[in-house]
């Protein structure tokens, strides 16, 4: 591991962190369009992590310090996420220090605190919300780790940089196998991110609301950890999404500032779409009630599975 | 010479108690007779590690590997029994169940019934076996019957019955022996009766004779073993009677019913073959089990359970002789020492269990263990013991018959299983809802004994873990004899 | 490197040496102080020292010794080889945390007293390690049942409480029935040598149907002992029920030594291995996992969730078996070795996060008196030292990167990625439907921790008594210190463990993980670092580093004003305590989506009620479709049995006539 | 088949009046009529041991006569009729079974014991051969007798009745069992009425009845 190297995992992580609230005002703008409404500038959610940062922070009575604690412990977790996923280069050196499965884990270490820190405030909607974002997680989980398996059975690697380096390197291949599992990666990222029709992050209508309602006792900088964390997580799914099934463009080695520049271009296209049809996504959807996304959820795990099937069936 | 000291001393002490049974100091009179007795039987037992087996008085007494052991335990549990009913009569006395007349009958009758057990252990001649047994039978009704209530009469009406009639089927048995024999032996007179006699000459004898002979002395020594289905009478009879005769029924009465079985199985076998004998001891032992584990799991009366227990233990030991061989035989005659001292621990913890609630039910007894810890740890670990549980010796002598089950008769194996596991949830269940729990119960006049419980289960515990060489070595030998 | 026969000898003083401290417990049984400072802190000596020589002689051959002890014709046979060394380094290190803790918590109450309790908790720990010690039938089922036994009276130590003591029968009933099982594997095992002693049985001659029998016997004893489904009714029972010290070693280690015994029968002393019985391993182990899971989901006391727990814990371990097992028999050692230590480094964490946290519900228990999570909460404010060590062992159990429980998991998710290679039509398919099974459950398993730490430590006291709560005593800290400390190294250094277990694969599978060249202390390498790997320290520091900067920015940049205000009540001022969610609420999703396990009982409030309750309980189908019909099935044939005995004399006359009768027609 | 001596035919005359005898008992309800045939049963014992002592030449069989002769035709149905007459015992009225059915079955209990006999009999060399099969059937009679009976001093007389059959079959067949046995059996036996009468006592101090269904009580139910 070389200086080089470790500043090019830098700058990777850099680029995840300052483009995610990015990602996440494109979609608003995109949604409104989409939406015959007045966008909302692109730069948005920069502006109201700023507002944030800049406010007195008010606590709860009585709460304890796991609830300060877990927002950096959220955004810590998202920001390392992005080190792992190969968005730019896929010989990125932190990548090698967790593989897909980690990266699961590393998205329920985000979510368990998430969830630990709604029920220390003690409040019904706290906990209420904490329960919720548990119930979601807990299908959604097994579903992207289905996900990432059947890309890891024809990879031979649960290494997210040698799936992303076997699918470039197959560019004909035809894997109906990834296409169960593409949907099913699509339903998890709706879910994951409390996008319609599983959440919508623009109500805090008490009855549904899931993610809201977790982080309703934030203020200040602690929710803008979590909002920012929250852009990060976006933007780290889309970058999943890519790397699992629109790997091209991806550099193998970021030595150099032109496949650097190149890498970066191509990722900046490929968020522009991907931003773009997420707002179609949820604005051709309605939300469906809370008690019907563990149906949604579970038709995901399912695909996943079968796509799974379908690979090892495939095969022969 | 020991021998004879061994017969005379409880015949002595029974005149005498018959006479002075009343006295106050009887009790006393009685554990020091049964302790001489034991003394004596230890001295034995020395002789015969250091000088191997002896006869005396023409041959007509004997001790070899298979009684020298049982003699050295009847002895013991004796001793310790009259230790433990020292006490338990004087309760009983206090609580006014008993007057000090029925006290001599008592102590005079405990001392006969050592006598005729030590007695039919004894004796090579088994005309004189067979008067042992019988007058085992007749000395043990009086005591069942002790208390004159009216289910204690009828319990002891139907053991002196069902006994009585069984005893003489042994008798036909044995007079048909006679018969085989004399064609052998010559008309010898009292020496063709001997078992030596007979054993020596074993293979000559008729074998029609024998097979038929076998059936009444099986049915009929069988009755006292306590085999499905001959063995209603014991359930009664164990509950009915003082604790202390309980203990000597199950403890020993049982054991020598079951060493007469066993000492003519020996004699049959050499005319007829293993084959026959066996089926039907197996077959008695099996359905003693299993009628006896079901049994179990609706018993209301503690004593009750634990005489079903009895049966249940008696079953596995002629199955076990049944299958016979080495490693069978060995393991059935230490399941007899254990089951012996064990039943019997847990009759003494019974005994006072009872004598401090005041009843038999076991819904009415209730936390022992806070009422008196060293009884509710006595009965707890004796039911522990008797169950099969490790490391007491009941375990032993079970792991080698199931393993030897396995090999010589893999069908019975899911049978003894099944009978096991019922019993284990029947009898468990109810002593530990006797033992633990919020207690009820009184104190008592004088304090229990105890250390007889202890004493048995230290030795059970010991013979789970280490068996001494000399005892292993007198199984082994009575294993190869029996055959 | 100390001599393999010397390391045998320090095990066994070991063992001689609780006993030891046990009888001393009894010559004083009510010298609370005595026993407290002394005694337990000795028994958790010999367990520092059990560690150190399993530590040892993991790498160290086989070692063997005879006592003369026994049976006449079948001595103590011992033997410590790598297996046995491994889980009596399991033993030694979980059960010094818990003796350490013990030794603060044990003291004089209403049920037996502390010598007492002192005696059956070292006789206890003592069978445990001669179970692993034993190396002949006799001596193994006498050192089980002897374990069994010792666990049960401290199970029943509350005996005056009713349940308690129906959970006491129910566990050594069942433990009984699995002991026979396990005597007629062993039967079946010697394969007509009948010899008893494992050296025997290793060189048995079995045909495949006997060994089948073996293993079926194997699965139902040590399966009763493992809580496997459906024979685990009687651990959400028994656990509870026990003292919390006795309850974490019970389910930390005791329950391994389950996992032991199937370990040894499977991979040691039958002769060759089957897929198909991998394969009924494999399924049985997820739908314990699953099934145990999904009902520590709807518990409403925290032990008992802690227990249901268990048994999905010990449904991973044995589908981790069954995965090696797999493997092996389709001769295909690496992915065989990975699915072992997979296994066997779910059994390690698995003793330390589940003591840690059984611990921790004792010292909830001994400071509010409450079991029942709906009468708890806040508490993190009030007993800070067990709240954050309990935070340790929740993230861990939750199976959360970088702690200890994540690592099993991913080396067991990497040994079933390997199966699409194994060369049989059907598997290659249906193992990837383990693999889902086994990521649902470890979801799952996030869930019913949240809610376990939750409910208890966070949110608002749903009792005003709870405000009186006071935090652990000293030597209770250093346990689960102890306890979590282990959790997160057993986390950060998976390398170094994995090469531990290396001499165990050797031993059992001639096969090695181990390549010097790929490995380091760093980074956990498992087959091939093209195909995974996993460093947890860099990991940690990336996260570290990134929370530290975000921290970093967040505070010094910005303003660091904090102030304090009540919650946001949402318009409604009269907020309470019992307004938090409860945990039949986290359950409510659970029993929503999974109904089909459950046998609920709903009481639903009419819109008329005065005082309106809503009542909802959920039991264990296998309560109504196996055991209570076999109570009844055993009551009825008792009562034809019965039947047979109905007090005349004349019948009785009867049936010795006509037992007579039938056997003189027999011989003639 | 060849003529038997005149010693042996007594023998079996008397065997089968004890068998006949044994029927009769099987038959009566009037107990002291059944005391009346016991002891002529045991009378009819006596004079069959003396001829096979005589025959046999086997001197000690005498005694074992007189010891018969005293104990059960003299001792025992004197004691059985003191008790009744203490207790008031007048009838048997009650049986099991069916009395024609009883006899019934003892007909074919006859037939099995003869046949058991067969193969053993046919061993014997001396005059006795053929008494083998009656004794048998006298204990099952006997059996049989008890089985039926539901008056506990019937189910003595029964019980007495079959130490009868075994005796029969000592004498008859193996010229009687040793002196020592002997007196042992006898001795039991007497101390065994013995008992019997104090337990009569008992149960009817108790009870004020000696029906048997009194004593049916303990049981599994």
């Amino acid at each position: 591991m070389n200086a080089a190297a470790v500043l090019t995992q830098l700058f990777a992580v850099i680029v995840a962190v300052a483009a995610a609230p990015l990602f996440l005002g494109w979609v608003n703008v995109c949604r409104a369009w989409l939406q015959n409404r007045r966008a909302p500038p692109l730069a948005q959610p920069y502006r109201t992590i700023g507002k944030l940062l800049h406010k007195e922070a008010v606590l709860a009575h009585d709460v304890s310090p796991l609830f300060r604690f877990a927002p950096y412990a959220i955004f810590g977790s998202m920001a390392t996420a992005a080190a792992i996923i190969p968005a730019l280069g896929l010989d990125l050196p932190f990548a090698r220090a967790a593989d897909a499965i980690a990266l699961v884990g590393l998205f329920a270490t985000a979510r368990v605190f998430a969830a630990l820190a709604a029920m220390d405030t003690g409040t019904a909607f706290g906990t209420l919300g904490a329960r919720r974002e548990m119930m979601l997680g807990f299908l959604a989980e097994p579903a992207l780790l289905m996900v990432f398996f059947t890309a890891s059975l024809i990879a031979g690697s649960t290494e997210l940089p040698v799936i992303a380096g076997t699918h470039q390197s197959h560019t004909l291949a035809v894997h109906p196998s990834l296409a169960f599992a593409a949907i099913a990666f699509l339903m998890v990222l709706l879910a994951e991110n409390a996008r319609i029709p599983v959440d919508n992050p623009s109500t805090h209508l008490e009855l549904t609301m899931i993610h809201e309602a977790m982080v309703l006792e934030y203020s200040a900088r602690h929710l803008a950890l979590i909002e920012w964390a929250a852009a990060l997580k976006l933007f780290n799914y889309a970058c999943m999404g890519f790397a699992l099934f629109l790997p091209w463009g991806v550099a193998v080695d970021l030595a150099s500032p032109p496949v650097l520049a190149g890498a970066l271009a191509v990722l900046a296209a490929k968020l522009l779409l991907a931003g773009a049809a997420l707002a179609l996504i949820e604005t051709v959807n309605a939300k469906i009630r809370i008690f019907r996304a563990p149906e949604f959820l579970a038709f995901a795990f399912m695909l996943a599975v079968l796509g799974l099937l379908v690979r090892l069936l495939v095969q022969e | 010479m020991e021998i004879l000291i061994l017969l005379a001393l409880p015949l002595g002490g029974a005149l005498l108690l018959a006479l002075a049974g009343a006295h106050r100091l009887a009790p006393e009179a009685n554990v020091g007779f049964s302790l001489a007795t034991f003394a004596v039987a230890v001295l034995l037992t020395v002789r015969v590690i250091a000088d191997g087996p002896r006869v005396c008085c023409s041959e007509q007494f004997f001790v070899d590997p298979f009684n020298v052991f049982l003699v050295t335990l009847t002895a013991f549990v004796n001793f310790t029994t009259a230790l433990f009913s020292r006490r338990y009569m004087r309760i009983e006395e206090h609580h006014g169940r008993l007057g000090r007349a029925r006290l001599r009958l008592y102590h005079g009758m405990y001392q006969l019934f050592m006598f005729t057990m030590l007695l039919a252990l004894l004796t090579n001649n088994l005309g004189l076996l067979w008067v042992a047994m019988e007058a085992a039978t007749l000395s043990t009704v009086l005591l069942v019957s002790l208390y004159r209530s009216a289910a204690s009469l009828e319990a002891a009406w139907k053991y002196f019955i069902l006994c009585g009639v069984g005893i003489a089927l042994a008798l036909f048995g044995t007079i048909l022996l006679y018969f085989a024999a004399e064609r052998v032996l010559g008309h010898a007179g009292t020496d063709a009766l001997l078992w030596t006699r007979l054993d020596a000459v074993k293979d000559q004898l008729e074998p029609t004779v024998l097979a038929i002979a076998f059936v009444f002395l099986l049915v009929g020594y069988g009755t006292k073993v306590g085999l499905a289905p001959l063995h209603n009478w014991l359930p009664d009879a164990h509950a009915e009677g003082p604790t202390p005769v309980s203990a000597v029924l199950s403890g020993l009465l049982l054991n020598v019913a079951l060493y007469a079985v066993i000492r003519c199985k020996v004699l049959v076998e050499g005319a007829i073959g293993p084959e026959l004998p066996g089926r039907m001891l197996m077959f008695f032992g099996i359905l003693s089990v299993l009628l006896a584990a079901f049994m179990l799991w609706r018993q209301k009366d503690i004593k009750r359970l634990f005489a079903y227990s009895s049966i249940e233990h008696m079953g596995i030991i002629t199955f076990a002789f049944g299958m016979g061989g080495a490693v069978a035989n060995f393991a059935a005659l230490l399941h007899m020492t254990v089951h012996s001292l064990t039943k019997s621990a847990i009759f003494f913890a019974v005994g006072h269990a009872t004598q401090k609630t005041g009843s038999q039910q076991m819904a009415d007894i209730r936390g022992l263990l806070g009422l008196s810890p060293a009884l509710g740890w006595g009965l707890m670990l004796g039911t522990l013991a008797i169950l099969g549980m490790p490391p007491f010796g009941v375990f032993a002598s079970e792991f080698l018959i199931l393993t030897t089950a396995m090999r010589e008769q893999p069908w019975a194996t899911p049978l003894l299983l099944l009978a096991l596991g019922v019993a284990f949830a029947a009898v468990f269940g109810r002593t530990q809802e006797m033992v633990l729990g919020e207690h009820t119960g009184r104190r008592l006049p004088v304090p229990p004994s105890l250390l007889p419980v202890f004493v048995h289960l230290a030795l059970v515990l010991l013979l789970g873990l280490w068996i001494p060489p000399f005892l292993a070595d007198w199984y082994r030998l009575a294993a190869r004899m029996i055959g | 490197m100390a001599e393999p026969a010397v390391l045998l000898n320090a095990a066994l003083v070991v063992v001689a040496g609780w006993l030891a401290v046990g009888a001393a417990g009894l010559l004083r049984p009510h010298a609370t102080a005595l026993i407290a400072r002394l005694l337990f802190p000795l028994g958790a000596l010999g367990s520092i020292v059990l560690t150190a020589v399993g530590l040892a002689a993991l790498s160290a051959p086989p070692a063997t010794r005879i006592l003369p002890i026994g049976l006449p014709d079948l001595p103590l046979h011992l033997r410590l080889d790598p297996l046995a060394a491994f889980f009596l380094f399991l033993l030694g290190s979980a059960s010094t945390g818990i003796s350490v803790f013990g030794a603060g918590y044990f003291r004089a109450g209403a049920g037996t007293s502390p010598g007492l309790l002192c005696l059956q908790y070292h006789v206890f720990l003592a069978t445990m390690a001669m179970v692993l010690l034993a190396d002949d039938a006799y001596a193994f089922m006498v050192a089980w049942e002897s374990m069994a036994l010792a666990s049960y009276f401290l199970v029943t130590t509350q005996h005056r409480i009713g349940a308690i003591r129906g959970a006491g029968f129910l566990y050594l009933l069942l433990a009984h029935v699995g002991a026979i099982a396990i005597l007629l594997c062993f039967g079946v095992l010697q394969g007509g040598s009948w010899q008893f002693t494992f050296d025997a049985m290793r060189g048995a001659d079995l045909d495949a149907t006997r060994a089948t029998l073996a293993f079926a016997l194997a699965l139902l004893g040590f399966g009763a002992k493992a809580g496997l489904v459906p024979l685990h009714v009687w651990l959400p029972e028994a656990h509870p029920a026990a003292p919390s010290p006795v309850s974490a070693l019970m389910s930390g280690v005791m329950l391994k030594t389950a996992a032991y015994g199937l370990l040894r029968v499977t991979l040691d002393l039958l002769p060759f291995p089957l897929w198909h019985w991998g394969a009924a391993l494999l399924a049985l182990g997820l739908f314990s996992a699953l099934f145990g899971v999904i009902f520590a989901a709807v518990q409403t006391d925290m032990k008992r969730l802690l227990a249901y727990s268990s048994i999905e814990n010990l449904g991973i371990v044995f589908a981790g078996s069954g995965l090696a097992l797999l493997f092996h028999a389709e001769r295909m050692p690496l992915p065989a070795a990975l699915a072992l230590a997979a296994t066997l480094y779910h059994c390690l964490n698995h003793a330390m996060f589940k003591s840690l946290l059984f611990l921790a519900t004792g010292s909830v228990l001994h400071a509010t008196g409450e079991r029942n999570l709906g009468r708890l909460g806040g508490l993190i404010r009030r007993m800070p030292w067990v709240a954050w060590t309990a935070l340790v062992g929740t993230l861990a159990i939750a199976g959360l990167p970088p702690l200890n429980g994540f690592v099993s998991e991913w080396l067991l998710l990497q040994a079933l990625l390997l199966t699409p290679e194994v060369p049989r039509p059907f598997m290659n398919m249906l193992v990837p439907l383990g693999a889902s099974l086994l990521a649902l459950t470890a979801a799952l398993a996030a869930y019913v921790m949240v809610k376990f730490y939750g409910v208890i430590f966070l949110g608002q006291m749903r009792e005003p008594a709870l405000a009186d709560a006071h935090d652990c005593g000293r030597l209770e800290r250093l346990g689960l210190l102890w306890l979590a400390l282990a959790c997160v190294l057993l986390g950060l250094l998976p390398a170094p463990v994995l090469g531990l277990l290396d001499g165990v694969s050797a031993e059992l599978l001639g096969a090695s993980l181990v390549h010097p060249q790929a490995s380091s202390v760093w980074k956990l390498v498992p087959l091939s670092a093209e195909r995974a790997s996993y460093s947890p320290l860099v990991f940690l520091l990336g996260i570290v580093a990134l929370l530290g900067a975000s921290a970093l920015v967040a505070t010094r940049v910005y303003r660091r004003r904090v102030r304090r205000a009540p919650p946001w009540d949402c318009g409604f001022p009269h907020q309470d305590a019992r307004m938090q969610d409860t945990a039949e609420g986290f359950g409510q999703p659970i029993r929503h989506i999974f109904a089909p396990f459950f046998r609920m009982h709903r009481e639903l409030p009419s819109p008329l009620d005065a005082v309106p309750q809503y009542r909802v309980t959920v039991e264990d189908r296998f309560w109504s479709l196996l055991y209570l019909p076999l109570a009844r099935l055993v009551t009825r044939a008792a009562r034809l049995v019965g039947g047979i005995q109905q007090g005349r004399i004349a019948v009785y006359l009867l049936y010795s006539f006509l037992t007579l009768l039938v056997l003189l027609v027999i011989v003639l | 088949m060849p003529t038997m001596p005149l010693s042996g035919q007594y023998i079996h005359l008397f065997a089968s009046v004890v068998l006949l005898l044994s029927f009769a008992m099987l038959a009566q309800r009037r107990i002291r009529t059944l005391i009346d045939l016991f002891a002529l049963q045991g009378a009819a014992l006596v004079c069959s041991t003396t001829i096979v002592a005589w025959t046999g030449d086997q001197p000690h069989l005498y005694y074992s006569a007189a010891l018969t002769l005293l104990l059960k035709v003299i001792v025992l149905p004197l004691i059985l009729y003191r008790l009744i007459d203490r207790l008031q015992l007048r009838w048997d009225t009650e049986t099991g079974l069916h009395i024609p059915a009883t006899m019934l079955i003892g007909l074919v209990l006859v037939v099995f014991a003869f046949g058991l006999a067969q193969p053993v009999s046919r061993l014997a060399g001396h005059v006795t051969q053929s008494t083998l099969g009656i004794a048998i059937a006298v204990v099952m009679l006997a059996f049989l007798m008890m089985i039926t009976r539901r008056k506990a001093v019937t189910q003595v007389i029964g019980f007495l009745a079959m130490e009868n059959g075994l005796f029969f079959a000592a004498t008859s067949t193996t010229y009687g069992m040793p002196m020592v046995v002997e007196l042992g059996i006898a001795l039991d036996v007497l101390v065994g009425v013995l008992i019997l009468g104090i337990f009569f006592f008992q149960i009817r101090e108790q009870f004020d009845s000696l029906d048997l269904h009194h004593l049916e009580r303990l049981r599994e139910e």
